[in-house]
């Protein structure tokens, strides 16, 4: 019961963190929100037994996505228009 | 060798892992690599081609890591299946990469200088995803190819100008979202079935008769929108105009006849040998509605074509026009279109080939591929525009060329069906490229000014200057293989029997409907 | 347009909503993926045919070696594009970002740098080694060892760490990564077997056939990660400088 | 569909998964589609990928099952407690396949390995779609979509479709093919000279043009590739205004 509270709990988190990483205009912030997101997903997938995904989302998703993303932001302008 | 199926898709790899760690010395020897490897893959595709036909159940199996099929959903290790009409795309898609390398020496230099090995290393990796999407009898690795071909496809567009860059983006959003619904339809194939092998699912489809489960007529839709998004069926053609028209010389030379004509493998591989004929054809009532959508397709590409002025876009609108042809060919459930759409595969791959190499040329001779640009060319260079020509005969579908047999076929099976829409559209788009290429051979052989006024005094004087008429042909490399490539399209012509037998032997076992019943 | 997205977005949501109600129920044992023979065959005979504990690893570099291979191409493909994408920009432009970075390395976060970097080298190599028995292998290994490469380019500068990894290396460790992958499928290819049937390295090798397959599976995954390690530093040393290679992040 | 109550139910409280895969996919798809800024498009790419990964990994839940690798029991290796080189030689042999009745203990690999290789292709995806906003950006100074396609169609109109109707104009002198953005110095002076003729320069061109056209636009074409550093110019001034606004 309390895995599938935890579980649920994700779940919701998830759906806000993709809006938010979507409506916020900033585009570091955007970043780094879609890291939270993808760190959220490596729990619920460690959890679901996906171990081996959740290592690799971890590294790659949170990791590497996130640095990629602001590193070419920093070359970019880094307010969006929406 | 009994191994060759496997060396069509390694031999393009090595190709290009060669031009990378090799071109880090010398930039010179990335050309030969690429041309070496690419003969190897052509050589290697002729025998399992052979294999094939002399096999006999006319296909050969070759499971990667050596894992038996003995399950009964097979589909532990993956497998590559060459049945005909895989051999015969594979075989398609090398001679095509072989040609395009050999015409690559001068517009690679020109046009991306100092990134020859990147460049060969992308083009060698896009055969061998392009081959592999043609072999592979697993839908999972076909997802991996699949996208190994759109990333090599995205990076070897975008190493053109930064208006291709610009062009590249919408093509790598649309081509995501088609290869992530086909991922996700295969994910849906999954969950119901329980397998990954292309075979394995169709056995189990009709072991457990799934024919009315929901989610596998959704796992359907998803795989049908994802392909037919990949292939720019006409309302997501967007990406395709601009990627091919800015995209460097070589590269819409190489994509233009493989991408799209692949991917309508692809749909007809999931069709026939994936969801099987009953499924696909019968317990799905909207395909039958599909047609309609063709005929909408065509009809808008062919418009739009006729409003281009540009050589290249205007082939560009042709390719989606020839894309809804094959997908109708498909979906008005005949034989003969079936036959049809295989034989339009092998044959527009050729004949758009050719049309690019020659618009190629045209671009490295005169700077420009606007229509404007074209004044007096054939006096320039006949050799160019008699190869730029003839594929242009057989996209119209004059008989010595093998447009005219996959659509005579096409036709056929349009008329079998009773799809009368499909036929009189195919007239009409038949129609609108006479015009489209009588047009332009107006303006290459005489002087037209812009608006269209003929400036010649007649009787021989085409209106143009001597400095003009003055013969100044292509250089040998770009032109023997836009020869080649014309003399292939003549000869896929001559020989559209040997071909159509091969496919009539591969269509045999799905028991497709030959229509007669005119009583 | 914005309109229309939504419109369709909401009936390719509908579609699949539809479907859902089609699936099995959750956790199911008897699902058909989860109890078909494929899967059974994976989870009872793994230890038989490989000896490794990890089945996952086992599934990916060994009965789906393919898959991998060609997932190994994809990440070198995206190397390969997007410094040839980025290159031959213009040298000298200036720096109109919005935000300058001050360029002085911050001694705090250098020294800390100085002795995270060791560790995480190590961790990736022990990711990298142990995948058989634990989660982990080539990718997870390799993203973190690059990982450690764009660290010493965060806390000093992008220059020092191209000194410690120069960008045409990349190229060579990523292809070499590649050459060893698929060489290790044709050894076994010339030796007999069909091409990644590792079984029969156990001809040259004295070891037997399960065990040949567990340690040509190390040697995959080696392959991989030094194609991952290599090309994961190359994205973001062309991506953080707009491909000049001078003045990163 | 949803209207029958008893699907929304069991869509929400038993496949809380399945249903929140369907939300996030949604999301994902609708940024990609709608979304105005390049980079916005590539997260809401990236969510897309992920909701199809979650939903692999949903298919490959099962009840009471542990994570896909052995228990010591069934390790092939013995347990690894007692691992040494002669010892492992001894039990390697003890490895045999696991009996029916353990086989439900282990979820099923397959989706999860499935998923790793669909991980890598989507960070592939999104660094090659990255460096293409960077070469987007360079040549037009903008990641913006409308603004970006407003420059698009002005560029491609002085192209293709300016020629159409008027003469094909002079612009910028030919530099001879040169690669992309090494002709970036000494623009400047050029592009004052010919980017907006003046009424009476464009009918001087024209009337060259009739002398030798195709020599006129071999010079015109040339300029294909080299005139796309031209905008780059013209974005200093036309985007400082804009931030401040913003």
């Amino acid at each position: 019961m309390g895995l599938e509270l935890f579980n649920t709990l994700i779940l919701c988190l998830l759906v806000v963190v993709a809006v938010l990483s979507l409506w916020v205009r900033d585009l570091v912030v955007s970043a780094v929100v879609f890291a939270i997101y993808s760190f959220l997903m490596c729990l619920l997938w460690a959890e679901m037994g996906a171990v081996d995904v959740a290592f690799t989302e971890a590294t790659v998703g949170a990791g590497v996505s996130t640095v990629v993303l602001i590193a070419t932001v920093f070359n970019l302008k880094r307010k969006a228009k929406d | 060798m009994s191994d060759s199926i496997v060396w069509i898709v390694l031999f393009p790899l090595f190709g290009a892992v060669a031009c990378a760690l090799g071109g880090a010395m010398s930039k010179k020897i990335c050309y030969p690599v690429s041309v070496l490897s690419m003969l190897a893959t052509v050589w290697v595709s002729v025998d399992t081609l052979f294999q094939a036909i002399e096999s006999p159940v006319h296909e050969v199996s070759y499971i990667l890591g050596g894992w038996s099929l003995d399950l009964f959903p097979r589909g532990v290790g993956i497998e590559f299946r060459a049945d005909l009409l895989g051999a015969l795309i594979a075989l398609v898609v090398t001679g095509v990469g072989l040609i395009v390398a050999l015409y690559s020496k001068v517009p690679v230099q020109r046009e991306t200088p100092g990134k020859e090995p990147m460049y060969y290393g992308l083009f060698l990796l896009q055969i061998s995803g392009l081959a592999g999407i043609a072999l592979t009898g697993d839908a999972f690795n076909l997802y991996v190819l699949i996208e190994v071909a759109a990333l090599t496809g995205y990076g070897l567009i975008a190493l053109g100008t930064n208006r291709a860059a610009a062009a590249t983006f919408n093509y790598i959003i649309l081509g995501t979202i088609g290869a992530s619904f086909y991922l996700l339809g295969v994910g849906y194939l999954y969950l119901k079935t329980g397998t990954l092998n292309m075979v394995g699912i169709r056995e189990v489809i009709e072991a457990h008769g799934l024919f009315d489960s929901p989610a596998m007529q959704v796992a359907f839709v998803l795989v049908l929108l994802g392909i037919l998004i990949k292939m720019a069926f006409f309302p997501f053609h967007a990406w395709l105009p601009n990627a091919y028209c800015h995209a460097p010389t070589t590269t819409s030379c190489l994509l233009a006849p493989l991408v799209t004509k692949v991917m309508i493998y692809v749909m007809i591989r999931m069709v026939l040998t994936v969801f099987g004929v009953e499924f696909s054809f019968e317990s799905t009532w909207w395909t039958e509605f599909l047609p309609w959508l063709v005929v909408v397709a065509i009809v808008c590409a062919a418009v739009m074509a006729l409003a281009q002025r540009e050589i290249k876009r205007m082939l560009a609108y042709l390719i989606v026009a020839e894309v809804g042809y094959m997908v109708g060919g498909v979906w008005i459930y005949n034989y003969y279109g079936l036959i049809g759409s295989v034989f339009h595969i092998i044959s527009d791959a050729c004949m758009t080939l050719c049309l690019f190499l020659g618009a190629g040329i045209i671009l490295e001779k005169c700077k420009t591929t606007h229509f404007n640009g074209l004044r007096g060319l054939f006096a320039k260079m006949p050799l160019t525009m008699i190869g730029f020509f003839i594929g242009g005969f057989s996209i119209i579908g004059l008989p010595p060329t093998c447009g005219f047999f996959s659509k005579w076929y096409l036709i056929t099976g349009g008329m079998v069906s009773e799809r009368w829409e499909y036929m009189i559209t195919l007239m009409f788009s038949t129609m609108v490229m006479v015009v489209l290429f009588f047009r332009l051979i107006e303006r290459i052989h005489l002087a037209v000014d812009e608006s269209g006024n003929n400036l010649g005094k007649g009787h021989g004087d085409l209106g143009l200057t001597k400095q003009q008429t003055r013969f100044d042909e292509a250089p040998l490399s770009m032109l023997i293989p836009l020869l080649l490539a014309a003399s292939v399209v003549l000869l896929v012509g001559v020989y559209n029997q040997e071909v159509v037998n091969q496919i009539e032997v591969f269509l045999q076992p799905f028991n497709l409907p030959t229509g007669v019943k005119y009583e | 347009m914005k309109k229309a997205a939504f419109i369709l977005v909401l009936c390719i949501g509908l579609l699949l909503a539809w479907a859902a109600k089609d699936f099995p129920s959750w956790g199911d044992p008897q699902s058909p993926a989860s109890s078909s023979p494929v899967a059974s065959h994976f989870i009872a005979n793994t230890g038989v045919d490989t000896e490794v504990p990890n089945m996952v690893t086992a599934v990916l570099a060994d009965y789906r070696g393919f898959d991998t291979m060609f997932e190994t191409v994809v990440v070198f493909i995206a190397g390969l594009a997007v410094f040839s994408i980025l290159r031959g920009g213009p040298k000298n432009r200036t720096r109109d970002r919005e935000f300058v970075v001050d360029f002085e390395p911050d001694l705090i976060v250098t020294n800390t740098v100085r002795l995270i970097v060791p560790v995480i080298q190590i961790f990736a190599l022990y990711v990298l080694a142990h995948g058989h028995v634990s989660p982990g292998g080539g990718f997870q290994g390799g993203v973190a060892m690059g990982a450690s490469f764009i660290l010493i380019a965060l806390s000093w500068d992008l220059k020092t760490a191209l000194a410690r990894f120069p960008i045409e290396r990349c190229f060579t460790v990523a292809a070499l990564g590649i050459v060893i992958y698929a060489g290790i499928g044709l050894l076994s290819l010339f030796l007999g077997g069909e091409f990644l049937d590792y079984a029969h390295l156990a001809k040259i090798f004295p070891v037997s056939p399960e065990m040949a397959r567990y340690h040509a599976m190390l040697g995959v995954e080696i392959g991989v990660g030094f194609t991952v390690t290599a090309i994961m530093f190359a994205l973001y040393a062309s991506l953080s400088t707009d491909g000049r290679m001078r003045d990163g992040l | 569909m949803f209207e029958d109550g008893s699907i929304f139910n069991q869509l929400l409280v038993e496949r809380l998964n399945y249903f929140i895969y369907v939300v996030l996919l949604l999301i994902g798809l609708w940024a990609m589609i709608a979304k105005n800024n390049l980079i916005k498009k590539l997260i809401g790419m990236s969510i897309f990928q992920t909701a199809i990964i979650l939903f692999y990994v949903s298919i490959g839940v099962k009840e009471g099952a542990t994570i896909p690798i052995y228990l010591p029991e069934h390790d092939p290796h013995g347990s690894h407690a007692q691992l040494d080189s002669n010892q492992t030689e001894l039990l390697s042999h003890g490895a045999k396949v696991l009996e029916a009745s353990a086989v439900p203990n282990y979820t099923n690999p397959l989706p999860h390995v499935l998923m790793l290789t669909a991980i890598v292709v989507g960070v592939a995806t999104l660094g090659l779609a990255l460096s293409v906003c960077l070469r987007i950006y360079r040549g037009y100074g903008t990641v913006e979509e409308d603004e970006l396609l407003e420059k698009l169609e002005r560029e491609d109109s002085r192209k293709s479709g300016g020629s159409n109707k008027r003469r094909p104009r002079r612009r910028t002198p030919a530099n001879k093919g040169g690669p992309a953005g090494q002709s970036k110095r000494g623009q400047t002076t050029e592009k004052t000279k010919s980017d907006k003729p003046t009424p009476r320069r464009r009918q001087a061109s024209k009337s060259r043009t009739k002398t030798n056209g195709p020599a006129k636009e071999q010079a015109k074409s040339s300029n294909r590739e080299n005139d796309k550093p031209k905008p780059v110019k013209r974005r200093r001034p036309a985007r400082k205004p804009k931030e401040d606004k913003s």
